[in-house]
């Protein structure tokens, strides 16, 4: 039993730490979010691709930083505390995938993500809500990729789509003219999606039988990184919190020595604190491969989405009318984590994989 | 006990649902989807809307006949309110819903004379001067100075949170008249805000749009004839606005959340949920607690038919309201999924409503008008009477 | 729009408190609930006869009160007020299904039982649980009634019990042997199950079709009654919570001047007001059997068992220790509030029939 | 990082498995369901399976073996808790798990010598003399008097909710030696139940059981060689107990519930609802909060075996495992309906779980050993460092 991270990821954390207070605090990256059009800044992707930070999580042949799944929830929940902006845990995923296929055109994708040149992008989804659909619609037919897929994140950035289809799992670099992508603009104002039409040139990976198997561990991953990150949001927001009740004065008083205020502040605390336990207990079994880790990683996702709703949507409560404010800071984290609780497996679907994995 | 409308009340309702289905042309959702519309355009929208209802005789539908009111009670108002929900909000609906009966309560002849036609005609646009950055919650620590100016008075300060400050033509002020005396010092001024020591700035808000602006007052004339009630009776006034604020409105929001819920049951439908036991059970849910606050709202409307004015008790609508407006708009986002967070002009936008506005909307209705935390202090202290710390 | 009492209900609630304040505070009525094997005080109720209370919803023609349905609203809360012991509510609803069925044999025992002389009590469930059967396993055959029933509300104590089966609604009056019923202690002290199996002589009052219909009535009104009664339960326990917050002192402060506390004791008035607000429209919509009668009474139920499971478990907690001794009577409150949650139609059973009340 | 116990604690975990399926005759809720055992007999049984436990070397597993212990950690102790879930709790649990670690750390040699032996062995039964009908969250409000008489002391004063004192042959009680310094005027004593001046009586609990007690003391005699560390140090011993009562025990607690949602689960698929999808996302809720709850436990656990004291982050379980528990016996509750209601000696009762009692235990929780209240103030005082009032 032990829960301090090894020297390793110690070592991770603190420059992760140190790279995102110096190049991505918000006042920083919001101008990122908001002014530009994809959402983040490509240098700096350039750079984390520089510094090893892309490969994070792959193997050092593959050219990765063997970090394992611990390091990848390390630097994800340090990427969260600054509401990093961008598609980080998306490539994280395409490569993940990547690296599962075997497959030369595959290795040359990934090795081009890792270093931070390409952008390689999955395209899953066909739909906006989290129901679970019988069959996919898109197909592949004599090298050809057919059908929409929504919604894809960071869509209108990616060089290569990784497709699902009903045939299996094809990879479509992006044709000369582009593709068909509109774009869907949300409630998280930092957050770029886009629906995609494809009708182009693709080839197919893997059978749906092998695509299924390699996409529910990607899933697992993603899942975790999204706890990862709704754990760094967490802190960042309660920090903000703690730091203006200890500040703002009404009522002749600091509004931090109101006891409802205060035990408001304990219960945003046990929600993070709790997320902590969870998501490196999850990340932990996932990284070792563990039977328990379906059921860790979906409790963590879960508990992670409830807990972040409640910490940052008050975190905008107890800043009063400031926190509803572009300017203040609040409603990046509340707004990032109403998008997390939907993706990478939303609570309803991350409720019932937890039952199902312990054959309930 | 009776919870019906009365058959003229229910005559007046198939009368202005008849008006609205002659005058009203677009729904406003669909104004707000206009990618031509811009913020100005909307607000033209409003008060061209305002100037509509005001010729129709359906503004201050319960002021006095003398007062350019229809001379109707707070229910056929709130029917009002329930009709009225695809139509544009009125542009100076903090003047009309606040300041209005205020003064009828408060003003002086020549006052009301001077300012209430104007107002339901939309000619003059109200916003109102309450909350300053050091006087949210704690609204009585306000410290916008109106320093005596011969018979008059200059003002010197800054208000925040004022809705469509940058639109107005008017500003209702709290100004501290006496540093010495918290509640007593206060003083409530009508004050013009074109002439010179006001600027206005815009605060832009977490929905992207700029409802509300910030007034800073640098010598700015406030005159003795537009002061509402004595010197330092501010703060005895301003009770009465915040308990309209507070006591009249559930109705309106229920108008909302009916068709919110409505819209919320057909997007399940259509992504072909509402069979599932969780779904019903979280829409059922939803749906009871509607019917609950529409039961506190008759509840309230016939206590103020009765002709008492709101008291305390009006911290218990604006809770319930307010905090089921955050359950509503949480509750669609978990069961629509990503469809509810799409922005109004999206591509896959529900086409009647606008779930992600709506949701970040109700965090703020927990805060504005008095947060959740200062409601619960009022209810604690006045209605069960328990004791200060 | 008006919601003040009318002149006739504001009499009847004066009058049955000072009944009630006289006759069962709770420390008269605990003895009763807790060392007489009826849970109850027969004597109490033949007073409760004389004085009209137990014909309280019929008509005049039929020996009742006319009190309509708001008037039984208004009995039972004050009732709920302290928590009073009995049948009350089950001998209002057996009473009610007698004066529906027209038949000569009932309309005799409906008038013993309005004063006081006979308890009819119906006995309908097959279960312990809230879910639905699709169909009744009591059988009437060759005037004999065969079966088990349970829970049977205070069945230990019944003259005569109106039983469904899957033939119709049977009258079955106690035979010389008597049933055999089997006691249910449950977690509410205070009352009083039975499991009865039944192979007793008796008699089809209604066919299947129409006894669905009349019990479809009578069920609409034993949800407003323990709709009814709930509020009371928590007006009770309030009134016992605010006057322990003024009164007990630590940390040298009386314990209502902590902040938490407060906020707490408003959420417990703002559920128990808005409750009151919810069960007289319903029964206001029920007595004048207004359409949207169903989804009110439905409403008024659900929200009452979530509100009162609140207020009375918070009186626990605010009581602190002492909540949780046998000799205060926090417990009293909360665990009716239990059962009742239960009872009349559970929670969930309201929430379904709201929504289909709506056509969801 | 790691979450997993070692080989050796596996070890450990089949031996012990092995021994109770040797030694453990009935399940512990089948002796509660024998209608022939009434609470003296109930509490027999816990006597002598604690006298089992210690012949076999199962109490005191992460004590010293100097004193009687097994001398291993507390991650044995904590797996030793788990298993045992089906086995009757000891008599003597207040002794073993809070006044043991408290001599240990603070009690003389003699003292030592003379107490933990008989502890273990169950020849002496503890109870906890710590609240008073006035000193309940406000512990240090405590008023009962040590008066000097010769060298020793005579106590005065009422302890309350105090577990098992019926049967109990010793108490450690917290008592003034100074009425004037509010914790510094506290000191610790090991007084004997069995002499004059004092005075149980049972409280009967809403189960209907009398668990608790109330321990009168009139002049009964606190020997000074009896007395924990030095005059006025009660409060800082008593600090530490109490953060063992907090810290150490959220292991045994998530045993009693994963045998409980195991039953709940049982239910919902006997009672034929486990297909309702409201029902998979309620039970869904529980379980993913239990793996929460464990993994809060296994870090508490991994800080404590690393030698640390458990700090002010046991209020976080505290309140953790007492409102999960809240929620698991409400939710049994819906989702049995009234199965879940009846007593454990009623026809139709679960066979394996008594959830009547649970429920009403569960309220229990959340009032003793810091109510949640108290932990939350603990939290945003000493961790989050708030500001008093």
């Amino acid at each position: 039993m032990q829960f301090e991270l090894n020297e390793n990821n110690a070592l991770l954390k603190t420059s992760i730490r140190e790279f995102l207070e110096k190049e991505t605090p918000l006042a920083k990256s919001r101008p990122m979010m908001e002014e530009t059009q994809e959402g983040f800044s490509k240098e700096l992707y350039a750079e984390l691709g520089d510094l090893g930070y892309l490969g994070l999580t792959l193997s050092e042949s593959e050219g990765g930083g063997a970090a394992g799944v611990i390091g990848l929830a390390v630097v994800l929940e340090e990427m969260g505390r600054v509401a990093f902006p961008g598609p980080f845990l998306d490539l994280v995923l395409a490569e993940e995938t990547l690296c599962r296929v075997k497959d030369q055109q595959a290795s040359q994708f990934l090795q081009e993500t890792v270093s931070g040149q390409k952008n390689v992008l999955l395209a899953r989804s066909e739909a906006l809500d989290d129901l679970e659909r019988s069959s996919l619609q898109t197909r592949f037919d004599q090298d050809m990729i057919r059908g929409t897929k929504l919604p894809v994140s960071y869509g209108a950035s990616a060089d290569v789509l990784l497709v699902t289809t009903a045939e299996g799992l094809a990879l479509v670099p992006r044709p000369e003219e582009g593709w068909k992508a509109t774009s869907l603009p949300v409630l998280d104002h930092a957050q770029r999606f886009v629906e995609i039409s494809l009708d182009s040139p693709g080839r197919l990976l893997t059978d749906k039988q092998r695509a299924d198997t390699i996409l529910k561990e990607v899933d697992q991953l993603g899942a975790l990184g999204a706890s990862a990150l709704m754990l760094g949001l967490m802190e960042g927001s309660l920090e903000l919190t703690l730091d203006y009740l200890k500040e703002r004065k009404a009522f002749g008083r600091t509004i931090g020595s109101f006891q409802v205020l205060q035990h408001r502040a304990a219960d945003m605390w046990i929600r993070m604190e709790s997320s902590r336990s969870a998501v490196y207990r999850a990340a932990w079994a996932l990284e070792n491969s563990l039977e328990e880790a379906s059921l860790l990683v979906a409790s963590a996702k879960a508990y992670c989405g409830d807990s972040a709703r409640f910490v940052c949507g008050e975190t905008i409560q107890l800043f009063g009318g400031v926190g509803y404010t572009w300017e203040y800071d609040p409603h990046i984290y509340y707004k990032r984590v109403k998008t997390l609780e939907q993706l990478y497996g939303s609570t309803r679907n991350q409720l019932e994989a937890a039952l199902q994995s312990q054959g309930i | 006990m009776d919870f019906q409308f009365s058959e003229e009340q229910q005559q007046f309702r198939m009368e202005l649902r008849a008006w609205l289905k002659e005058n009203l042309e677009r729904p406003w959702i669909e104004e707000l989807r206009d990618p031509k519309n811009d913020e100005k355009k909307l607000f033209d929208i409003r008060r061209s809307w305002q100037a509509k209802l005001h010729e129709s005789g359906y503004l201050g539908i319960h002021w006095p006949k003398e007062w350019g009111g229809r001379g109707l009670t707070v229910v056929e108002n709130a029917i009002f309110a329930a009709e009225a929900i695809h139509a544009p909000p009125i542009a100076s609906r903090v003047g009309i819903n606040l300041l209005g009966p205020a003064l009828i309560h408060h003003a002086t002849e020549e006052q009301r004379k001077r300012f209430i036609p104007k107002m339901l005609s939309g000619e003059e646009v109200w916003c109102q001067g309450f909350s300053e950055p050091d006087a949210g919650s704690d609204l009585a620590a306000l410290r916008t100075r109106a320093e005596p100016d011969g018979d008059d008075f200059r003002l010197e300060g800054q208000k925040v949170w004022t809705t469509f400050a940058p639109w107005s033509d008017w500003i209702f002020v709290l100004a501290r008249t006496d540093p010495d005396d918290r509640y007593g010092g206060i003083t409530f001024f009508l004050v013009s805000l074109h002439q010179e020591g006001i600027e206005v700035r815009p605060i832009r808000q977490i929905t992207g749009e700029s409802e509300f602006g910030e007034v800073f007052f640098s010598g700015a004339l406030a005159k003795r004839e537009h002061m509402v009630g004595a010197l330092g009776e501010g703060w005895k006034i301003a009770m009465t606005v915040l308990a309209y604020e507070r006591g009249s409105m559930s109705l309106a929001h229920l108008a909302r959340f009916d068709h919110y819920l409505k819209d919320l049951v057909e997007g399940v439908r259509e992504n072909g949920s509402l069979q599932r036991a969780d779904v019903r059970e979280k829409i059922a849910r939803l749906l009871v607690e509607k019917e609950v606050l529409r039961a506190n709202g008759y509840r309230t409307l016939a206590t103020l038919a009765s002709g008492q004015a709101p008291g305390p008790e009006a911290s218990l609508e604006k809770i319930f309201w307010s905090e089921y407006s955050r359950r509503l708009a949480d509750g669609a986002l978990d069961l629509l999924g990503l469809q509810a967070h799409l922005l109004v002009h999206s591509p896959h936008a529900r086409p009647h409503m606008d779930w992600a506005q709506e949701a970040l909307y109700s965090r703020a209705v927990t805060i504005y008008a008095g947060s959740s935390e200062i409601q619960r202090n009022i209810i604690s202290k006045r209605i069960l009477k328990l004791p200060s710390s």
